[in-house]
C-alpha cells in the first residue's frame, strides 16, 4: 500500500474539489518564512510535520504562528524530529481556520461485506478508536449504482449538519466516492473534517492507495513509504520481505506458509527477523536475487522453507547454490533447508552437492535453525 | 459426489496460451479434468496440446459447451476476463491470477453474485476433488482420495497440510483453496455449507490466517449450523503487528482480526485447534479414529 | 390468494406527503390496504391522516415492519427513491411516477432485479386485488371481487375494462397495471407465471398497445405455458405510424410490435381477441359460462 | 423524444471525442461559399442539407463540390427543398475524405432485454433495414459494469476491424457509450462510420435524446423538431396532442385509452384527425385549454372520452364548460361527450346544464360523432 503523506493527499483532494485551507509546503525554515510573507499562506497560520506516523499533535510537531517569524521558529523546532523511526523532511503550512465544530470522515472497503464503507461520526478531531461505537454510522456504498443521494442524507443526518455544511457535504461525498474509485484507495479519512462558517473542509487528509493497482497509477510509483533500504530494493525486484528485529532469516514461498514457519521458529526460542516470500516464482534468478538481499541484511541463520507446487525444488535449489557462491566469505551465514513437493528429490540432491542438508520435517528443520542462530553450527 | 466440480464439469481455460495457463492446463488433464477449451483473444483456431483455442468465451461455450473457467490472464486484463465468462453463461470461475486490485474485484464478485455465478479466488490455488477434477494449481501430487474436506485462505500452505493428510494414510474428498486477497469471491463461510451438504466430507480442515474477520464468521457459522467436524489452524501466531506478511490478508489491523480471536472463536465453536501445521494430520486422524463424531 | 399482494402487506408511501401521495394513501387505506407509513425525506416525525412520516425508508422499515412500497416522489427523485426502497430490504415497490428517464429506470431495474425485488411500474396504475390490498392509483370504485385477472399496459383504458367486467356481473381476482415505459420493472411475460399459479384467477384478460414486442413475447409464453384462458385486446390498431400518441410505448418503429403482429401472435398462442373494449366482457363472460376451459 | 440534426449530432460527437470529418454550417450560399474561401472547409467537399427526414442522397441533398463556386451551386441547389414538409434551411459542408469501406454502428435501447443494445455491421453506408438479419450483430450492453473490453473486442470483430481502426473502434465505443449515458441519449447511430486510413471517421450523426429526461439537459429545450405549430403550442403546455389529416377532434384521458377511442372511430367510418391526451390531470385551467388548443384545430367534431380515475369528472365537465364560453360563435363545433367514473354523475349534471348529453356507452357515442361530423347536428 501507498500512504500519501498529508500534503500529498491534499493534493489528491483538491484534483477532486474536496475544500481544503489555503496551505503549501516547505522543506526549510527559509521556504516556511518566506510562504508567509509573500502571502501563499496567510496568518495565523499551522505548521504540520509531514510524517506518516501518528502522534504528531502530542510530539510538537504541529505548532501555531500569528507572524512569519513565528513560522520561521516553527520550522527549525519541527524539521529534523523523528517519529517512530521517520525524520521530519517536510513541512506543511495552512491558514488556521476558526472552525465550529470538527467531525470524522472516511472511506474504506469491508472485507466481509465486499462494500465499500463510509465510516462517520459527530466525534472529529481525536482517534476514531477512541470513539464509542454508538457514536460512529457505517453505512454500505454499492458499486453499482455507486453513492446515492439516500446515502448522502443518512450521512448529514448522523453528523447533524443542514443548510450550508449540508450542501457542502453532498459535493464532498461525491468527490470522496469519485477519489476512491478513481485513486483506487483502500482508505480515504478525513479528520478532522471542520465546519468553518456555512461549509465544511478537510483539516486532514489520509489516503492510502493499493499496491496492486500501480498498473494503473504510474503517478504513486516514486512515492516511498515507510520501507528499510534493502525493503525498498527487494520492492524493486518483486519480493516481498520484511524486516523486523530478530536474527534468523527465513526463506518461504507463499505468504500463508512464511507465517507458520515464523510460529514454529517462535515456539522453539527462535527470533526472526527478515522474512522473505518468494511467492510462486519459478526462476532462479529470482531466488539468487532474493538470497543476496537476505545476505545483505546479516542474519546468524536463515532457514529455507519451500513447499514446491507451481514452484520446483529444483529450480530453487539452483538459484540457492548459484547465490552461495555470490556471498562474500565473510558474510556468509549458517543455512538450514526444508524443500519438500514438485521435484523434491532433485532439489535436495542439488543442496547435497552443494554441501546443504535439507530435514524434511518443519518440526526438526526449525529447531536446527534456532540452534544454528543460537551459536551452534550449520 | 464432491464440491462444486463433477466428473462432467467441462473446463475453460481463459489465458492457455500464457506460461501458466499451458502448464497447468495439462496438469488439470493429467489430474481427469475435462478441458474442453482455452481462450485467448486474437488466438482462435490455434490449439494448445490438442485442446482448440478460441477468441472469446462465448465461442468456447458455443463450440464446446464448457460451464466451468479457470483464469490465468495478467491482473489488469482479469476483469474482462470473469465478466466474459459469466456474460458467457459460466457460473463457476477459478481466478489464479494474483495482484487484481480489489476496486476490480468488488466489480467482479457484484456481477458474478448478481448473474447466479461463483468465483473462486482471486490469487487462490483454487479446487480440487481427487479422482473427479481440479481447476486450479494445487499440485496433484499431494492428494488422495479419501473424506477429508479441506478450506485454506492460504496458497503453499495449502500444499503442505493437504501433503501432511496424504502422508498420514488419510486422504481428501475436496480441497478449496479460497485466496487470501481483501476481496474473495467465495469466503469460508460460503463455502463451509457446500461442505455440510456432501456426503462425502466426513470432517473438514479450515486454515486460515490472521487479517479480516472471515475465521471469526467462520466460527460463528461453525457454532450455529455446521454439525461436521473442524480442524482448524491460523497461521500468523507471532506475526509483528502493522508489518505486510505478503499480502494484504495478512495484515493486523486495529486489534481487530488477530490470531488470538480466531482461535477462541474457532474453540469456542467446538474445532479442534492445532497450533502447528504438523499438528493437522494427528488431529484428523484422532477423529477419524473416533468415527469421525466432533 | 391473490397475485403479489396479501391481507398482511404492509406499505410504505414514498412521497406520501405530496398532494398525489396523500390522495393516493387515502384511496389505498379505503380498499383495506395496511398503509403503515410514509417518508418524506425531512418530514420524519410528522403524520399524514394518521400515518407517521419517516425521513428515510429504512426508518421508516425499522419502525413499522414495512415490507412493500408504493413511490409517488418526481421523476427526477425517482430512482434514488427506488434505490433507498430496495436498500432497505423492500421487496415489492410499484412506482406509479411518470416520466422517469428510461437511462434511470435501467439502473433501478437491474438493481432491483439483483436484489430479489420487483418493480411494477414505472407510470402505472398498480396492482389491486378487491378484498386484500391495493398498492397504486387504480380507482377503487371499478372492482368487485371475483376470479378474472387483469393484466394491462395501459392506464386509464385499464379502469375502463374493469369497470366493463364489473358492470357486466363479474368481479377480478388481481388487476395488474404495468405501466407502457420503454423499460418496465415487470412485463406480460413476467406477470403472466404469478397468475399461471394463482389459484383465485380462473382466465385473464390481457389489455396491449402497439410498440414494442411485449404483446408478440407473451403470446409466446401462453402458447407454451399458461393454461387458463386469455381474453387480449391491443389498443392502436389504426393509430398512424411514427407518431407519438402520448408515451413512447406508442410508437410504431420499423414494421414490428404493430397491432397487426401482435394480435395475430395472440390469435395463434389461443387467446380470444376483443377488436374493441366493450366487447372484452362478453368475451369474459362466455369463457365463465363454458366452465372456464379456453 | 429530441432528434438532433446532423450538425448538431456532430457537436455532440466532438464533446466525446468521436472523430469527424472537418466542417461548418451553413445557413445561406454566401456563408457556404465563404467557409470553403476562408479554408474552415478542406476541398474537396460535401454540402449535405439538415433535415430529420430520410432521402437526402436519392432527394438532390447531399451535393459535391470542388471550388467553392461549386460549394456556393451546390447549397443555392438545396437550400428551399422540402423533405417530408420540412424545408432546408441549414447545410453542413465537410471535407470529402477518401474511405475505404463503410460500416454501421449504433447504441440504442433493447426494451425487452431492458438492456442497451450495441447493433453493428460491416454493411454501412446502406439502410440498415435493407441488411440481411444475419450481416447484423446484436449485443447488449450491461449498465453495471458498463461496456466491457469483451464486448468492444465482439464488435472489432464483426466490423473486420484490427489495426489502427481497431484502436480507433475501441476509443470510439467508448465516446459513445459515455454519450448514450450522459447524454440521455435513445439512439446514437453513425451511418456510415467510414475507415479512412488507418482509423476511423463518422461520417453521419443521428442522435436521439429522451423527452424525459430534460430536466437533465437544459441544452436540448429550444431544439424544435418535427412538431406542428399547434402540437409545438400543446408541448409548452405539457398537453399531449397529435395532429393528423382527419377532421374529428379527440380529448380522452390516457395513451390506451386514446387509441382504444381512435380504433372504434375507424370502425364507424370516422376520420379522427386531432388527438388530445389530458393525462391523469385533475386541473379544470388544463382541461380548458385543452379545449381552445382542439378549437384551433379546426375539428368537424369532438368527441370527449374520458374515464375518471385519479381524474375526476366533475373537474374535467367544469373545464370543458368554462373552454365552450370562451370559444367564438364561428369556431364552435358539434361535441359528443362519454364521462365515466370517478364523480360522473355530477360531471354529468353540469354538461347536461351547458347543453352537453353524455352518452354512456362508447360504441354509441361513437357512432354520433361520426354523425355528427358527417354533418348530422350534435
Amino acid at each position: 500500500m501507498v500512504k500519501l503523506a498529508e500534503w500529498r493527499g491534499k493534493a489528491v483532494f483538491r484534483k477532486y474539489g474536496v475544500p481544503l485551507p489555503q496551505g503549501a509546503v516547505a522543506r526549510t525554515a527559509d521556504e516556511a518564512e518566506a510562504l508567509v510573507r509573500s502571502g501563499a499562506v496567510p496568518l495565523p497560520c499551522v505548521v504540520k510535520a509531514q510524517v506518516l506516523a501518528g502522534g504528531r499533535g502530542k510530539g510538537g510537531a504541529v505548532r501555531f504562528a500569528s507572524t512569519a517569524t513565528e513560522a520561521r521558529a516553527a520550522a527549525e523546532a519541527i524539521l529534523g524530529l523523528e517519529f517512530q523511526g521517520e525524520r521530519v523532511k517536510e513541512l506543511l503550512l495552512e491558514e488556521k481556520l476558526t472552525l465550529s465544530r470538527e467531525l470524522y470522515l472516511s472511506l474504506t472497503l469491508d472485507r466481509s461485506a465486499r462494500l465499500p464503507l463510509i465510516i462517520a461520526s459527530a466525534h472529529g478531531g481525536v482517534e476514531i478508536e477512541s470513539v464509542d461505537d454508538h457514536e460512529i454510522d457505517r453505512q454500505h456504498v454499492d458499486p453499482f449504482p455507486g453513492l446515492t443521494n439516500f446515502e448522502k442524507r443518512r450521512v448529514a443526518k448522523v453528523l447533524g449538519l443542514t443548510g450550508g455544511p449540508a450542501k457542502s457535504l453532498d459535493r464532498l461525498l461525491d468527490a470522496l466516492w469519485k477519489l476512491f474509485q478513481g485513486e483506487d484507495a483502500e482508505l480515504v479519512e478525513i479528520n478532522p473534517l471542520a465546519v468553518v462558517g456555512d461549509g465544511l473542509v478537510a483539516l486532514d487528509a489520509k489516503v492510502i492507495i493499493e499496491d496492486d493497482a500501480a498498473f494503473r497509477h504510474p503517478e504513486y510509483a516514486d512515492i516511498r513509504d515507510d520501507r528499510t533500504p534493502l525493503e525498498e530494493i527487494a520492492r524493486e525486484k518483486d519480493i516481498a520481505f520484511v524486516q523486523l528485529d530478530g536474527d534468523i532469516g527465513v526463506i518461504a514461498n507463499g505468504a500463508g506458509l512464511t507465517m507458520a514457519t515464523l510460529d514454529v521458529l517462535k515456539e522453539f526460542g527462535g527470533n526472526p527477523g527478515v522474512f522473505l516470500d518468494l511467492g510462486g516464482t519459478d526462476d532462479p534468478r529470482k531466488v539468487t536475487e532474493a538470497f543476496l538481499l537476505m545476505a545483505r541484511a546479516k542474519p546468524k541463520a536463515v532457514f529455507l522453507n519451500i513447499f514446491g507446487g507451481v514452484t520446483r525444488c529444483d529450480t530453487v535449489a539452483k538459484g540457492l547454490v548459484e547465490a552461495m557462491r555470490q556471498v562474500p566469505a565473510d558474510e556468509r551465514f549458517p543455512l538450514i533447508a526444508r524443500i519438500r513437493g514438485n521435484n523434491e528429490k532433485e532439489g535436495i540432491e542439488i543442496l547435497r552437492a552443494a554441501g546443504v542438508t535439507s530435514i524434511p520435517e518443519l518440526k526438526q528443520s526449525a529447531q536446527a535453525v534456532v540452534a544454528a542462530a543460537a551459536g551452534g553450527s550449520s | 459426489m464432491s464440491v462444486l466440480l463433477t466428473r462432467e464439469t467441462r473446463v475453460v481455460v481463459q489465458g492457455i496460451t500464457g506460461h501458466q495457463g499451458t502448464v497447468h492446463s495439462r496438469q488439470m488433464r493429467e489430474f481427469g479434468t475435462n478441458v474442453v477449451a482455452g481462450v485467448t483473444p486474437g488466438k482462435g483456431g490455434t490449439t494448445v496440446e490438442d485442446v482448440p483455442v478460441f477468441d472469446s468465451v462465448q465461442l468456447a461455450v458455443d463450440a464446446t459447451h464448457a460451464n466451468a473457467s479457470c483464469i490465468f490472464v495478467p491482473a489488469p486484463f482479469a476483469k474482462d476476463a470473469l465478466l466474459e465468462a459469466v456474460d458467457a453463461g459460466i457460473r463457476l470461475v477459478v481466478i489464479v491470477t494474483e495482484h487484481i486490485p480489489f476496486h476490480d474485484m468488488l466489480v467482479m464478485y457484484h456481477y458474478a453474485r448478481s448473474h447466479g455465478a461463483r468465483i473462486i479466488g482471486p490469487n487462490c490455488p483454487g479446487i480440487a476433488s481427487p479422482g473427479v477434477a481440479k481447476l486450479g494449481i494445487i499440485p496433484n501430487v499431494v492428494f488422495r482420495p479419501g473424506r477429508v474436506g479441506v478450506i485454506s485462505r492460504s496458497g503453499t500452505l495449502t500444499y503442505e497440510i493437504v501433503n501432511g493428510i496424504k502422508e498420514h494414510g488419510l486422504g481428501q474428498s475436496t480441497c478449496l483453496g479460497l485466496g487470501g486477497d481483501p476481496v474473495v469471491g467465495t469466503s469460508f463461510v460460503d463455502a463451509l455449507p457446500l461442505f455440510q451438504d456432501d456426503p462425502d466430507t466426513d470432517l473438514i480442515v479450515l486454515v486460515g490466517e490472521i487479517g479480516g474477520t472471515a475465521e471469526e464468521d467462520a466460527a460463528e457459522y461453525i457454532r450455529t449450523q455446521f454439525t461436521k467436524p473442524v480442524v482448524a489452524y491460523i497461521a500468523g501466531r507471532s506475526a509483528p503487528p502493522g508489518k505486510r506478511m505478503g499480502h494484504a490478508g495478512a495484515i493486523i489491523t486495529r486489534g481487530k482480526g488477530t490470531a488470538e480471536t480466531k482461535l477462541a472463536a474457532l474453540r469456542a465453536a467446538g474445532a479442534r485447534v492445532a497450533r502447528f501445521p504438523y499438528e493437522i494430520p494427528d488431529l484428523v486422524a484422532e477423529i477419524v479414529r473416533h468415527g469421525g463424531s466432533p
